[in-house]
């Protein structure tokens, strides 16, 4: 009746970087308009040397098998695919089933993406890195990595978000991290990620950032989204398996958007499969006071990236608000923006989801200007829920 | 020949450096920003570089972050800076607006080129713009004659010091040292050979920034570059000295760059 | 040069409940002399109950399917072994492998336990399930589960730990638990399941008490153990295929004794093995202020069983110290005790680790009253450590 | 006959049930204990149940807990419950021990029963030990001729019944509820039908006890069982009242087991 035996399933951790998709960016990190670099000229030359030797990894066996067997023996992959029967009740008979990214080692999908990278810094013969961090999540994968590889470590956190996630703070330097409260700005994330940036601009050359989101510049919204893309490769075959066929929604909460992108992924040729991103609603979209980046936000430069941000008339950023520590971010990666419908739906400033349209994103023409405002069909969707988003 | 390279070779005519002053807009309020600027002009800089305040100042460090938050809290919102421009132009300064590009993209790239064109201002310096990214700005800025320039590090490949080169005008911005902006005790040792290198792809004017706050620096530096740009220390003196602070520190750096000889 | 895909193990969750070991207890649940049931009558009937309904679930395949079922897709089992080769260096060169318990849904090995128990609790037909817990990581197991299988819960955590664990409180909360602060005795674990217990007195016929650790009345120490036998099967499996031999010393930190027998209990007729439990050491066994019930404890019945006891001259329960909330307990379970060396070596109270034997446990002659000072040929070890134990 | 079977052969020879009446030893201190255990014998209970105080006892409810906290803090060790047993039986009164099983197993099973004879104790009261752990306790209690009073429940099987009461001697003791000690507003519902069943399978006599605090609660009792039990009653009476407020109770109570005729 049941079928029992440890969790089947083909995928390989690597597997979502050593096989290229259909959904590349230019050469440059560009999702149509979107991603790109837009940054110093002094860090140009440190991600140029990630980009080739991250292309190189992707290409080499033992690299993927180390990461491969790490993923296996050291965060738990892969992660299982749990049914919510009372939950999908209480949701008036729907099917849910719950991919497990929460039962990774240090507790949630962030160490797709750190174990990753930390192998890439090892390869770049680099012995420091730096982190952001809003939660503490991402902050905690990247200690646990340096731990495990023996890296040096620091993380930059907003003053306000080492208060309100003391315990995150203890747990990173229980690993051997320096946590340096940022005491900038609005004492969140965005500036936690501003101080990262002027650390790293200031320490490039034995240094890598080790980005936590798939935003930021080239390479990293690409490279934390194929890092990120087992988590759909593996639930896709253990829905297939379990049910027998696609879901029909795919749903992720968006903070950077690295854990949505890394499920969406697998489903984007899909097409019966709708992709529903949920922001943090905050006190509610009409206040002001949220994290929609995606249905509030337009499109603007940021950390890096081209992509939606909460901006005022000005371009100065809005601080986003959010009841979760780890999606109070204003901005989200580009690789989430290139699907994105371009215009303004009337419900753009509604408590409603917003559509998005689910375009090729690869190669698209460049320097296409301000977004038109042509309606496209809608496949995939952003929401907002007041209270959604990781407790931790 | 471009409005801001002429100023160089003006500088470069008589045998010295040019002396290029920041400070923010909107410090410590739009009219006080407007003064501290004319206190500069007076005090001898050739060129003004006209900071946008922005609330996410990556290539900056402390002491221009302060002086950010102090004028958008002051209530400096983007077009002040055409207005600050507009002033320290009809009082006879030559400026350049310094800014992060979000606020550009905000306001409209062409929009901006066109306004602050028409505000008298001479061209841009885009700290997180580089030359791959730019189309746009690189088309407006033509439009409006306006100078547009970018920056290189040490860190920069050869190749990368040639593009960059082709697409600037005015005068190409090398970064002296990895890291972000502040008074240093001594200039990086990596500028010379910056520079040097720059000089290997550009008939440009190349002018050096980050960290000079002494006459003394501005004569080593004016040693082996065509400018010498300082921020932080001039924030550092309106913040202790105001107007008279800044036209002294104006004054004492303008007499560095003369204490040198350009180079050929 | 590294094997790929899932962790691979041929035991499932159920396998230590399906198959009985050589190392049972008497039908009356005695380890030699210890373990048994120290509770009042109005209990006996409870305990009877839940014991011919878990001889039954032991042999029938559909329990077992679902617990394996949910094992695996719930929990998250198989859970890997993780290499540690930087904790193996620095501890002089050993290859230490962690078992990952703490990869599970929930964070520690007890819902190995308590899916168990609460799907034997819908089997009973009962609706109510009642649980102590210290450092709250039963608890929090246990509300879960009750989330999971819609069953009420309550939860009784002494005063002192629900404010040094309050992060835990409010996790139970989340899932819909009652959490009772208790405020009689020591306000800590052990008055939790005073408690618990008197609650079960008062309620037994509509609620099970779910016990969070191989001690209590029979069948719990047995039933309890067996559900945590899962642990040792894997991990011997995993070392087996990892490694190609068994390992010289197994090593589990002692609070209960639950996850120390679900491991030690795959190797017991493994001689080549060293088995070593790590109990808290507090401020030092010798101040007194400690939690070494197994180094520095005495035979005597507390909370259902006879087992080691830390006890003052007249028998009065000794308050425990731990600086881990976890194992912040003066007793601990009957099947760990039988293994034990009787007999008082010059070691006792100093902070050396203290023999065992690892006799046969099964059917041993009952009522043969007081340890005799036989020293026994070491093969398992209890150690103190000063600060061992989990942080959370 | 046991000494104790003997006290309720006498009770039911006076056409009445027993008066067991419960307070620990060393409540509020040694002497005190004395003191209110002499002052229920005065006002008319048939058996004292001397308590031993203890660190976890799991069948007490708050007020029995809190007493027994108080003697422990107060210094109680166990040896003083048997000075308290030797001077309240020198007195005259009669006396069983209650106590959890742990504080005889840590002094010595045989060792307990050989001292509290010597005391002049009757016999204990064991509400964890069931007969099935007791090998050791029903040698003890053989070789040192003391009556020992195991507990039923309402949820005791026949089978249970049966075997509880083979392996005890003086009184039977009936739980009259599931749940703690305690007094309660009535008489739980259960306690009737248990007695009842208990009668199938023993001759001996049975107490019930559990949440009685009243004249009428005894009668009531006394309707159907041969003893009454009352404990948390006299703790909150001698906490209240001191030893005066004992006596009273006591007095109240064997007034209500005089109420109502023996069941015959
Ligand atoms: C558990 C968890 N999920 C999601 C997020 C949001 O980040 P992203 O949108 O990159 O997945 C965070 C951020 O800290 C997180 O900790
Ligand atoms: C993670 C963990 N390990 C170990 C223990 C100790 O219990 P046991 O000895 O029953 O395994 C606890 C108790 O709470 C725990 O939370």
């Amino acid at each position: 009746m049941f079928e029992n035996g440890p969790v089947s399933t083909k995928s390989r951790a690597s597997d979502g970087i050593a096989h290229p998709s259909d959904h590349e960016p230019d050469e440059r990190g560009h999702f149509g308009r979107y991603g790109g670099r837009f940054v110093p000229e002094a860090l140009i030359a440190a991600l140029d040397e990630l980009t080739t030797v991250y292309d190189k990894a992707r290409g080499d066996r033992e690299f993927l098998d180390e990461l491969d067997r790490l993923h296996r023996d050291y965060t738990g992959r892969p992660s299982p695919l749990t049914d919510a029967p009372r939950l999908g009740e209480h949701a008036g008979g729907a099917r849910i089933l719950l991919k497990r990214e929460d039962l990774n080692h240090t507790g949630s999908h962030k160490i797709n993406n750190v174990l990753g990278q930390a192998l890439l810094t090892k390869r770049m013969g680099k012995k420091r890195v730096i982190a952001e961090t809003g939660a503490g999540q991402h902050g905690v994968a990247t200690a646990t990595a340096c731990a495990l590889l023996g890296l040096e470590c620091v993380v930059y956190m907003g003053e306000v978000d080492t208060e309100r996630q003391a315990l995150n703070v203890a747990r990173m330097r229980l690993l051997g991290a320096k946590v340096v409260p940022v005491k900038s700005g609005s004492r969140t994330l965005k500036d936690a990620i501003n101080e990262a940036l002027r650390d790293w601009v200031t320490n490039v050359d034995e240094t890598h950032y080790l980005l936590g989101t798939a935003a930021g510049p080239h390479p990293f919204p690409t490279m934390v989204r194929d890092l990120h893309r087992i988590i759909g490769l593996e639930a896709r075959e253990q829905v297939l398996e379990r049910v027998g066929r696609l879901p029909d929604v795919v749903a992720a909460c968006v903070g950077g958007g690295s854990n949505a992108i890394g499920i969406f992924h697998a489903f984007i040729d899909d097409p019966g499969v709708r992709l529903v991103g949920f922001e943090p609603g905050g006190d509610g979209v009409s206040t002001g006071r949220h994290g929609a980046t995606l249905t509030a936000g337009s499109p603007g430069a940021l950390h890096g990236a081209l992509s939606y941000l909460l901006q005022d008339d000005d371009g100065q950023t809005i601080e986003s608000h959010s009841i979760s520590a780890g999606l109070d971010y204003p901005a989200s990666g580009p690789s989430t923006r290139c699907s994105r419908t371009w215009g303004a739906p009337s419900t753009a400033r509604s408590p409603m989801p917003r559509r998005w349209t689910r375009s090729r994103c690869s190669r698209a023409p460049r320097g296409s200007s301000r977004p038109s405002s042509r309606p496209t069909p809608s496949r995939v969707r952003c929401a907002w829920a007041r209270s959604s988003g990781p407790t931790r | 020949m471009s409005g801001v390279q002429q100023i160089f070779e003006g500088a470069r005519a008589e045998g010295r450096g040019a002396l290029v002053g920041y400070l923010p807009a909107g410090y410590p309020t739009v009219d006080g920003s407007v003064e501290l600027l004319s206190a500069m002009v007076e005090g001898g800089c050739d060129l003004l570089e006209v900071g946008i305040p922005y609330s996410d100042p990556v290539m900056d460090g402390p002491t221009i972050q302060a002086a950010a938050d102090t004028a958008l809290r002051a209530g400096f919102r983007l077009r002040d800076v055409l207005s600050v421009v507009e002033r320290v132009s009809a009082a006879g300064g030559r400026a350049v607006v310094m800014t992060y590009y979000n606020p550009v993209l905000r306001y409209g790239v062409d929009a901006f080129a066109r306004d602050l064109a028409a505000a008298g201002g001479l061209g841009v310096i885009t700290p997180d713009l580089i030359p791959d990214e730019a189309d746009e700005w690189l088309a407006a800025s033509d439009a409006h004659g306006l100078d547009r320039i970018f920056l290189v590090a040490p860190s920069s490949t050869e190749e990368r010091i040639a593009t960059t080169a082709a697409a600037t005008r005015g005068f190409l911005y090398a970064t002296s040292t990895m890291g972000v902006t502040g008074a240093r005790d001594a200039v990086a040792t990596a500028a010379p050979g910056l520079v040097a290198r720059c000089r290997a792809h550009t008939a440009l004017p190349i002018g050096v920034g980050l960290g000079v706050r002494s006459a003394d620096q501005a004569a080593e530096v004016a040693g082996f570059a065509d400018g010498v740009i300082v921020g932080s220390a001039f924030v550092t003196a309106a913040e202790t000295g105001g107007a008279g602070g800044v036209r002294a520190l104006a004054a004492e750096l303008a007499g560095g760059v003369r204490r040198a000889p350009a180079p050929a």
